[in-house]
């Protein structure tokens, strides 16, 4: 309990450094995954990050474009159909980026794993493939019996893969509501934000709306992720973009190919850091960056009906202030 | 009767869907061929992407992502990843599914991992070697491979597609035939066909090579054959795939508002 | 898809059969589990039950009273502040029904592994005390090493206990609301019903509200039960009494007492079952076996606002009436 | 001052909770020392249930089931059994906890499940014999046993229940003694007192024998000895437990509004 708000800038320099486990993984990479945490980071050039989550998105192609990931456990690398991710890829390939390939199944059960605080859980997934045999941290041994240990099963002799727990020093889950506490409801298909929140030995949520904790009280079964779980909340309009936040907006079609297209290359990398992530300190500059009518435009989700019920509960940008001590 | 060849394999994917099936769907030509199905002869179809999102179908075009706003506007259900790709695609309780490749092998074992120069491959050279072209990984097509009571491979049909061995397994087919499934204990049953934008491959029954079923009418077995990098066998009862109807035209369209297929 | 509306006996009739696995635990033995399902069964007679849930709750206490359970596998047996639960205690006491013991955490790993297809869940739950020891389906073997095997974390050589799967044959799960399709919201606590519903192989939803399918477009990430998991829906209005509906009506103290203590004796379930069980038929009649005073005043229940944002979905009773075509 | 001996059972429990902790919570007295703790001096104690109610505090008296609607009006969050059980209680992020007995044991191990005739025990016959007396099983005991950072057993303090050893094991505390918890890995500290209607009892720190640590006013060293069924060692720094102030007393009646504790 108690308030917990606090700015991007100050999230990222209390929570994160160099060299540690951060998982991340709001959704698919079109989908909600905390965006703009990962542009700080990049701002604040947090480097040699191991990286948890089912897939990828804009905010790993960004940060592993600078050289700020180290290595990755992953599910999926691409962009869906914005195709594979430039920067990631080019990380990858030049050997920079240690890429451990899971599925987009098996690493949401190392990350259940590690929420129940058990060391493993047994599966079908990943195992008798070359997912099972490839060990990026074991490249010189194929096929490698370690990364995901064939055991029996106690009660009939037979065959299960042994998926290792993850447990993050770190997790950075995009909600559309939190209040100040950390009670937060999320729209859209949760993910694994489910079990980061129990897995992960810190919580900070990045999240569309503050809203008053009535809010909860009158939703108690969609708080999935209850305050106490939680160590800060930043308030980040547009912080999904250029990806959508169901219920707030739609991706940013232009710009997704643009960011990817840019990724490509150092230069490319260069100029898109100084347009759009060393270009704005506030929420409310980065709508200047992204402009406004693109914001409006975006703004005018198809979901937006899903947010109706909780508006009478948000919280302006005036409250929001004021609540932060005028930070 | 007008129409692409991508529009063929998307109509040939779709009537695969049997109505009243729980299926999984990816984004693009996966997502296609099942509303496509829904819509056309699949009405009580339950189609659900891997993030747990149910009872939707697109609004304002096919999704960017499979967690789009485009597929949550008119959502039933949002759950989350596990429920979704472990307790009922890992579980076996999805009845078809279908998933793209980079790399396909001639016992149905696909490749979305990564390309490697030849005899440089990690089942070769004994050593994880790093790929000279990174690819996107399996995403949820390994929950699906080794779950899903039958699932569809769709691809481009080109020789360097086509391989004897992939040159890595993202997602397991029948590995190297046969029962060799069995030792994994999956519970899904493994690929029922290949469609591609020539024809249709379906896995022989005893030892699970996949052999040429069927070819569209603007293609050929020879065609087929000389596209396929492995030596391709063919069923003796090989038969030419039905063309579109008009009616399935019109449906096929209708879901691909924007026409990414025509072009 | 389709409307899956049927009535209670339709349902115990044709989803349940002697010798059957059996799964319900809504919740907590106060709270909302399928009570009504369970008069239905004592009225049909159904009997060799063999019973999965967490926790024992009235329904299992009544059909254990009448010697319809043949076997149970629980967590906790009692009725919390309402004391031991007499007909199972009976039953229990006398040889009639073999009860096999867990936890309140251990049962649901093991429905959760049903759920994933995994044929255990690794935990240190149930081990290393006579939860693991004694078995009660091998009562001659002490200490018993096959119930919850010991194995070894393939990652560190540490023992850890292996919880054998559950997939029943049926799970009967209370609702606060269902579509006609299926798709359900609860409120309160899900203790394990979103696990049993993926677990089961065939799911009956009893619901205190049929509502609109408009209700779940509108709240989709409250639907934690989706339509095609669920094979029939039976409106039960005052279904979970003498326990409680979260957001409906309160648990009737003074009948769960009473009820508690007629099941003490064979006399006394005699009884019981004429004034309380064989009375009525339909959920009308229900009411009027509860008293409509008692009714109205376990409905005043301080939870009742958190139904506030579903009412203009709920559908009257003549309008089920005409979705079952007049039933 | 004028208290029950259960009033000062509570009092004692409660004030082992201490702000900040995160504390599952069951029915009947463990929610009242809970509740009362929060109340008194832990404002910021985060107390939940075990099927995952959050955030709430009881309305219109203590509830008659720790899912009773009593105790979810006023309800942050909802989740579940495996979230609340599992999650946070199993894996080890839970700081305090109250389980309750009808046995407990030198070693702090307790019986909730059965009571047996004296030499027909399973741990005595090698057989798992029927209990004469059915009790509730260990509900979600087992798993703050085995989990929980640290908890507290409450009991009325008689012979027939402390015993050298339980009957049944229902939920682990120290086992045979000494670091006996080890080959089991349970994630969770084990029981850090026995808090009764006559003292406290609390672990040796290395045999983890259970011995007298503190009495009440109202009681003695010698009763609390006499009412023990193993040869109670007593600590040589063992002291009174201080009366309950007038501020606890209202806190603690304030919560148990019905009145339970003094009657």
């Amino acid at each position: 309990m108690g308030n917990k708000l606090i700015s991007m800038q100050e999230a990222v320099s209390k929570y994160t450094w160099d060299g540690m486990t951060f998982a991340h993984g709001g959704g698919l990479p079109v989908g909600s995954d905390c965006t703009e945490f990962f542009r700080e980071m990049v701002r604040q050039g947090v480097k040699d990050i191991n990286s948890i989550s089912h897939c990828s998105c804009q905010g790993i192609n960004l940060l592993a474009a600078v050289g700020g990931i180290s290595r990755i456990e992953v599910g999926f690398s691409g962009l869906e159909v914005y195709g594979f991710a430039n920067g990631l890829r080019r990380a990858v390939e030049s050997g920079q980026t240690i890429l451990e390939d899971y599925s987009n199944g098996s690493m949401p059960l190392r990350i259940l794993a590690g929420a129940l605080g058990i060391p493993f859980m047994p599966s079908y997934i990943s195992v008798g493939s070359d997912q099972e045999w490839c060990s990026a941290d074991e490249p010189d041994v194929y096929p490698n019996t370690k990364k995901i240990p064939v055991i029996q099963d106690p009660f009939t002799g037979k065959n299960v893969g042994a998926l290792s727990a993850v447990v993050p020093d770190l997790a950075v889950i995009h909600v559309t509501m939190a209040d100040v506490n950390g009670n937060a409801i999320i729209l859209g298909t949760e993910w694994s934000r489910f079990e980061l929140s129990r897995a992960a030995k810190k919580v900070v949520l990045q999240a569309d709306y503050i809203v008053d904790t009535d809010c909860m009280r009158q939703y108690p079964n969609l708080v999935r992720i209850p305050d106490f779980l939680v160590d800060a909340v930043v308030y980040a309009p547009m912080g999904v973009w250029p990806a959508c936040s169901t219920g707030c907006y739609d991706s940013d079609e232009e710009h997704f190919y643009y960011m990817n297209k840019m990724l490509k290359t150092e230069e490319g990398t260069q100029e898109y850091l100084e347009k759009y992530v060393n270009s704005y300190k506030t929420s409310e500059e980065l709508v200047d960056v992204i402009g406004k009518e693109k914001v409006d435009l975006i703004s005018k989700s198809d979901t937006a009906f899903l947010m109706d019920p909780y508006r009478k509960w948000i919280k302006t940008d005036a409250e929001i202030k004021e609540l932060m001590g005028g930070r | 009767m007008d129409y692409t060849k991508n529009e063929m394999m998307a109509i040939a994917t779709g009537r695969e869907f049997k109505d009243g099936e729980l299926a999984i769907l990816g984004v693009g030509l996966s997502m296609l061929a099942g509303y496509f199905a829904k819509k056309n002869h699949a009405p009580n179809m339950n189609p659900f992407t891997e993030g747990g999102v149910y009872g939707s179908t697109p609004v304002g075009g096919l999704p960017w992502g499979i967690e789009d706003n485009r597929i949550s506007t008119n959502a039933t259900s949002f759950t989350n990843g596990i429920d979704a790709l472990c307790m009922l695609v890992a579980s076996a309780k999805v009845d078809n599914a279908v998933i793209g490749c980079a790399q396909v092998d001639k016992y149905g074992n696909v490749n979305t991992t990564g390309i490697w120069e030849d005899g440089q491959q990690p089942w070769k050279v004994g050593k994880y070697t790093l790929p000279k072209t990174r690819l996107n990984g399996s995403g949820g097509a390994n929950d699906i491979a080794i779950g899903a009571k039958k699932y569809m491979i769709m691809a481009q049909h080109e020789k360097r597609r086509f391989l004897e061995r992939v040159d890595y397994i993202s997602s397991p087919g029948y590995l190297d035939g046969g029962n060799a499934r069995e030792k994994y204990c999956f519970p899904g049953g493994g690929p029922a066909a290949i469609i591609t934008n020539l024809g249709i491959l379906r896995p022989d029954p005893v030892t699970k090579e996949f052999i040429l079923d069927a070819y569209f009418s603007f293609s050929s077995v020879e065609e087929i054959i000389e596209n396929t990098g492995w030596d391709l066998k063919v069923s003796p009862d090989v038969k030419m795939v039905p063309e579109p109807t008009a009616e399935e035209l019109a449906n096929l369209r209708a879901v691909d508002e924007t026409g990414s297929l025509r072009k």
